[in-house]
């Protein structure tokens, strides 16, 4: 309790230096509107299409997509992770092509996605996916691996069946480094939907970026920048508590 | 408790493990019968390959050569382990760890967790079912994955070193819990053990091993009389026996009798 | 692991092939290998494809390593410091989640044209997954290492060097081998800001050009780029490794 | 020599080819310039521009114009191209001839706020239709024209240029050309108020050298202007397009594109203040903008650079 | 070898940790104090708080209340300690592990080497120089712990049950090497055992400690005399003490003398 609410007032101070900078640049420093808007300005630019509505139909979308993206990117990163760690030939075939497609840079491929897969929310998943799933299985992959051996010897002796050992031993086992791979694929989802949606389409904040952006609106801009990295912080935040949660029993330092 | 059934045939089992640093035999050529109930310890210097052998016989290695047959047809689960560390798992409560082998085995678990309960009571952890293994004293550890081991009630149980973290009067009351299960339950047990005493008090029959290489030096069979308990401590056999051991121990490897 | 090498390129290429042949995909779509590599060819000859490739890869390679090297010690002190990692983390987060389309010319104005602003995007996103595995490998890592590490007293950076950095290694190592991909996509981010060399900046003209065999073509090379970076820490993870109790 | 930097919209492509052979034949040079190109969007360019990151850009004039609508301080200095060269394009298969055929179809566009979402919406308009009427995709740059030919949309509104590109594919185009009825400007040289104010001279020189470039390949050098971008600057082009980009430049660069009835009187670049006002007027009316800038405050007419 | 200098100061030092299922006391007030090279023993019940106290006295945790004043002054590292579990880093070999506390102390390594490989010899474990500790026996394991506490020389030595994996020979061999290593360095040695004849065997001072929530329940000052030896083994009063020892530990708590 004491802990969490320490937690809430370093990330309010923390935000409220960037605040100060982000002033301290608008203001004394003089960064022109077109460049840096002032903190005033983006809020009211956030406040305007707060309340036409237009905001919560870009955020929904956005979140929407990020969400999707997250679970899936992650249950596949976690079962070919797996996979590949139980059946290491298949690792020989399958490391490399995954490999290349993941260093394939996204962006380069974002406006064909549209072209591949269509103009529905399919290539706005599809690529969020495919920026979530890397991460997650590097992780994974990581997490598997390191298995302590007296734990391979206790799953062997108790004759445990594959869902058993998955379920009971090697998934809690693994669970800290599929956190990192996660909390890596949370911020890519965020990236790859706004991505997603500045190649294409005709919501959500990506979208409101290309459009403030094209019309120098830089409040608005800014204004959905900072909804992004809003959003990014709650599902930082938000599974930094499960994490907590669900290795708690690590003990870790500085818990 | 004299029965004439096989339980673990051993022929010529060694084992060669190869390292960056060379090669090291853990074990020459052991052979050995172990009939079905019979209780045996194995005694022997520190690196001599006891708990490569109980690995061996678990299956969890495999041997570099010679054959170990269980007689332990149908059963999934044929042995049970207490390993020299205690492997418990570290997200799991000591409850739950203990119960762990009857969940994984589809015991219900109202069931599950009586004996979990009652073999916590026995090992003397009432009050830490619900503490994580983190929170354990390292004795405290031992006696939970020593209660995991009997929890699904395998038919053969290796314990390797089970009481070595343990306090001489917690080491006496599970020496005679696990008699009492043993007598009641008609188990086969292999017991790995520094304390020659806890060798001669238990067993049916004492293997000796000589140090590295390890190989088996000789085997005594303890005509102890059956219940064994504080009486036994007094009989002058024992002591012999006790006597004989130490001396076992003493004898350099190669000077075997 | 040359072996797992060409045996993942072939089965890329199978792969490709496949798709290109079965699903009769058109040229402007999705050209064939075949085509790419006479494309590449050609760019080869005629657009010093080399010196393309060195700009982008110089970049990467230093924004690699600088991303790394403050991943290592960023990780290192939030682990130490959880207070500090709190404060610290709506400032990463703003610089991971922020697009970096969007604040291009900010970059541009702080950072200046040339290769600085794409050397230091190439760092800003290698930064985030090496710390992130750097500070997860020493905050549930061994308990009784840090024990051991309080009664020697190792200095700081002894217990750095010996303990700390051996036991999160390999979370470090994931963190780096997720790092080498988004490397890629901010190098061409980077070039797509405003340049007139590298492989971004020949992969945007091809995109300008509607020429899907030059964008496949550069796709391409940075993922191959991308693959050598994995491969070699790949090494470096099962040298590392190969001593440790793990498999 | 003052060095300086350009900001080239979109990437390097033979369409620019006056300017990579005035560098290459020291057109620049001899007005005292070194030139470095750089590429970028075109928001970016003006954005850069007005914040001091680059000395001069080459964004189109739509860009210019909503810039200058959300006041940065940006100025034309050369109209370089004198007509928009933003077009409908579909694909001869399909039967598209005129605007009034668009009704029921799926038209792509690069962004809701791009000037060729406009011109769609004008063209439309004057065809007695409106966005009810049609489909809209929005498709980035990168991939419009591919939606086009893998038929996922039955129209694109973009660039003039794009039909070499296709037909260079071998896929037959019709093109409605959107200056038709709305008037607007393809790419301009654009600098920042504060560089013409503070260093007239170099814009001058600048401005000079353009149009010495551009008549330099209007004079019969179209070939030569090629090979040099070809060669050197547009590297990743296929050479076999230089006959369809030759086309693409007697056809439509040199008589409509760079010179036109003002050109020919007061020189390459001329700015026609009436044409920008326009312009501007119709992007506030369609609500691009918020209120139209005055064509005086953003456009300066070269010959006046100086003076 | 009676010092009178104090070295270890404890008063009213008690331990409570906070865990989900409740609150445990660790460890009652706890006061005495240590001279200047004394050798103690600590015996007591598993779970009676003996590691806790270790692990206080050493400064790795801190205590709920009480003192501990180590006087040391000038050494910047005054304690080793040999951990219950043998806490070896699985990326070194053994020589490398052995001599961690030397490198980190910015000993040349030539130097190191030597002092390292003759520690390695001494716990039994030539050969193994360039093993890695997963390629060890539990037991060898533990030695190779031992072997790193004592390379670095440090004042005060705090040994976690540091032979309890160990089998009787070599265990014996192990606590005459301390005895003369005390003997000639006069190191300050707290030593947990569950052997009451070690602990006699060794101590000058035997602590005994009750069972949960852990105390003091009495100390006994062994009058053997040194060197200690085979004959020490002889003495009457020796049996004498490990039967007193032995009564002490089958108190059931609270039940104090
Ligand atoms: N994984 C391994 N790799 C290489 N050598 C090994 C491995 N495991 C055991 N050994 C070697 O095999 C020998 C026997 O080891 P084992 O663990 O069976 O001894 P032990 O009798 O159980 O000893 P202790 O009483 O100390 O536990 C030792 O010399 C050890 O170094
Ligand atoms: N980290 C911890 N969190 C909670 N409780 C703990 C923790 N460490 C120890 N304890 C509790 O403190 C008590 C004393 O533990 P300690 O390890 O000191 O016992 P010990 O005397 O060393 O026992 P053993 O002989 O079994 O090693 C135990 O009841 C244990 O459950
Ligand atoms: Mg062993
Ligand atoms: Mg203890």
């Amino acid at each position: 309790m004491n802990r969490r609410f320490s937690a809430a007032v370093d990330y309010t101070l923390a935000l409220a230096a960037l605040l100060f900078v982000w002033w301290f640049a608008t203001g004394p420093m003089a960064l022109p509107t077109f460049l840096l808007p002032s903190p005033l300005r983006t809020w009211n630019a956030l406040v305007t299409i707060a309340l036409t509505g237009e905001l919560w139909l870009h955020l929904g979308f956005t979140l929407q997509n990020i969400v999707l993206g997250l679970i899936l990117g992650c249950i596949a990163g976690i079962a070919i992770a797996y996979v590949m760690t139980r059946f290491p030939k298949l690792a020989v075939w399958l490391d490399g092509p995954l490999v290349i497609l993941q260093t394939a840079p996204k962006i380069a491929l974002a406006p064909l996605f549209v072209v591949w897969f269509g103009f529905g929310v399919l290539s706005k998943i599809i690529l969020i996916f495919s920026l979530v799933f890397f991460p997650v299985f590097v992780g994974a992959v990581a997490g598997f691996r390191t298995l302590d051996p007296k734990m391979k010897d206790l799953s062997k002796l108790l004759g445990l069946s594959a869902v058993q050992r998955f379920r009971q031993i090697e998934l809690p086992a693994a669970m800290p480094e599929i956190f990192v791979g996660l909390k890596i694929g949370a911020v890519q989802a965020l990236v790859g939907a706004v991505l997603a949606e500045w190649m294409s389409g005709k919501v959500g904040l990506g979208y409101l970026m290309t459009f403030a952006s094209a019309t120098y609106k830089t409040p608005l801009l800014f204004a959905a920048v900072l909804m992004t990295v809003v959003l990014g912080l709650v599902l930082h935040v938000a599974l930094t508590i499960l994490e907590r949660r669900l290795l708690s029993w690590k003990g870790a330092k500085n818990g | 408790m004299a029965q004439s059934e096989r339980m673990i045939d051993i022929a010529g089992v060694h084992k060669t493990f190869v390292a960056d640093h060379g090669t090291v035999t853990a074990l020459e050529p052991v052979s050995i019968t172990i009939r079905e109930g019979e209780f045996i310890s194995i005694v022997g210097p520190s690196g001599c390959g006891k708990s490569t052998l109980l690995r061996l016989i678990s299956g969890l290695d495999q041997a570099t050569g010679g054959s170990i047959t269980l007689n332990v047809s149908g059963r999934k689960r044929p042995v049970g382990f207490v390993f020299q560390e205690p492997v418990l798992l570290p997200w799991k409560t000591i409850v739950d760890n203990v119960r762990f082998p009857l969940d994984t085995a589809g015991v219900a678990r109202a069931q599950g967790d009586k004996t979990a309960l009652d073999l916590i009571k026995m090992v003397g952890l009432a009050g830490f079912e619900k503490a994580l293994p983190r929170q354990l004293s390292g004795g405290m550890r031992q006696r939970a994955a020593i209660a995991r081991a009997l929890s699904d009630d395998p038919p053969i149980l290796l314990m390797d070193e089970p009481f070595s973290a343990v306090d001489l009067m917690t080491r006496d009351n599970l020496n005679d819990e696990l008699l009492r299960i043993w007598q009641s339950t008609g188990k086969t047990i292999l017991l790995v053990t520094h304390s020659v005493d806890e060798a001669a008090y238990l067993a049916d029959r004492v293997m000796v091993m000589t140090a590295r290489p390890g190989k088996l030096q000789c085997v005594h069979t303890v005509e102890l009389a059956r219940p064994r308990g504080e009486q036994t401590k007094l009989d002058p056999a024992y002591h012999a026996l006790v006597a004989q051991l130490r001396r076992d121990l003493r004898t350099p490897a190669g000077e075997a009798h | 692991m040359i072996l797992r090498g060409i045996a993942g390129l072939i089965a890329t290429l199978v792969l490709w092939t496949a798709i290109v042949v079965i699903f009769r995909v058109p040229a402007f779509l999705l050209p064939g290998p075949l085509e790419v590599f006479a494309r590449l060819l050609f760019l080869f000859e005629n657009a010093k494809l080399f010196r393309h490739i060195g700009v982008t890869l110089t970049e990467i390679v230093a924004g690699f390593v600088i991303g790394t090297a403050v991943g290592i010690l960023a990780g290192v002190v939030f682990a130490r410091l959880p207070r500090v990692e709190r404060f610290a983390t709506p400032l990463i987060l703003l610089l991971q989640t922020a697009p970096k389309i969007a604040i291009a010319p900010l970059l541009l104005l702080w950072l200046g044209i040339g290769p600085t602003p794409k050397i230091v995007l190439i760092a800003i996103v290698t930064f985030f997954p090496v710390m992130s595995g750097m500070v997860t490998g020493l905050r549930y890592g061994e308990g009784s290492f840090r024990d051991l590490g309080a009664v020697l007293k190792l200095s700081p950076w002894q217990s750095f060097w010996h303990i700390e950095l051996p036991s999160a290694l390999p979370a470090v190592l994931a963190g780096m081998a997720v790092a080498t991909t988004l490397a890629m996509t901010a190098a061409v981010i980077g070039e797509l800001m405003g340049a007139n060399e590298g492989i971004g900046y020949l992969l945007s003209s091809g995109q300008e050009n509607s020429d899907t065999a030059v964008v496949i073509g550069m796709v391409l090379l940075l993922s191959l780029i991308g693959w050598a970076f994995y491969e070699v820490i790949e090494l470096i993870r099962r040298r590392s490794l190969g001593r440790f109790q793990l498999s | 020599a003052d060095k300086v930097v350009l900001q080239i919209d979109g990437a390097a492509a033979p369409f620019y080819a006056p300017l990579y052979a005035g560098v290459d034949k020291g057109i620049f040079e001899k007005n005292g310039i070194e030139v470095e190109f750089i590429y970028a969007a075109a928001a970016d360019i003006l954005t850069n521009i007005a914040a001091g990151n680059v000395d001069f850009g080459f964004p189109n004039g739509d860009a210019v114009v909503a810039a200058a609508a959300n006041g940065l301080p940006v100025k034309v200095v050369h109209t370089t191209y004198q007509r928009g060269i933003g077009a409908l394009l579909a694909k001869g298969s399909s039967g598209i001839k005129t605007y009034k055929d668009l009704k029921g179809k799926k038209i792509a566009v690069t962004s809701l706020a791009s000037p060729n979402y406009l011109q769609l919406q004008v063209g439309l308009k004057q065809a007695g239709l409106s966005l009810d009427d049609v489909s809209v995709e929005v498709v980035a740059t990168g991939a419009i024209v591919q939606s086009l030919q893998a038929g996922q949309v039955d129209a694109i509104v973009f660039s003039e240029l794009r039909k070499y590109n296709l037909e260079a594919d071998g896929t037959k185009v019709t093109m409605i050309l959107s200056n038709d009825f709305l008037p607007s400007f393809g790419n301009v040289v654009v600098t920042s108020s504060k560089k013409l104010s503070a260093n007239p001279d170099l814009v001058k020189r600048f401005t000079t050298a353009v149009t010495q470039s551009y008549e330099w390949v209007i004079d019969g050098h179209i070939g030569d202007a090629l090979d040099i971008s070809l060669a050197k600057y547009t590297p990743t082009w296929p050479k076999d397009q230089k006959a369809i980009l030759t086309t693409a430049f007697e056809q439509t660069f040199v008589p409509s594109v760079w010179q036109s009835a003002l050109t020919k009187q007061k020189g390459l670049g001329a700015a026609d203040l009436a044409a920008w006002q326009k312009n501007a007027d119709i992007l506030a009316q369609y609500k691009v903008i918020d209120s139209a800038p005055k064509a005086a405050d953003f456009v300066v007419d070269p010959s006046t650079i100086g003076k």
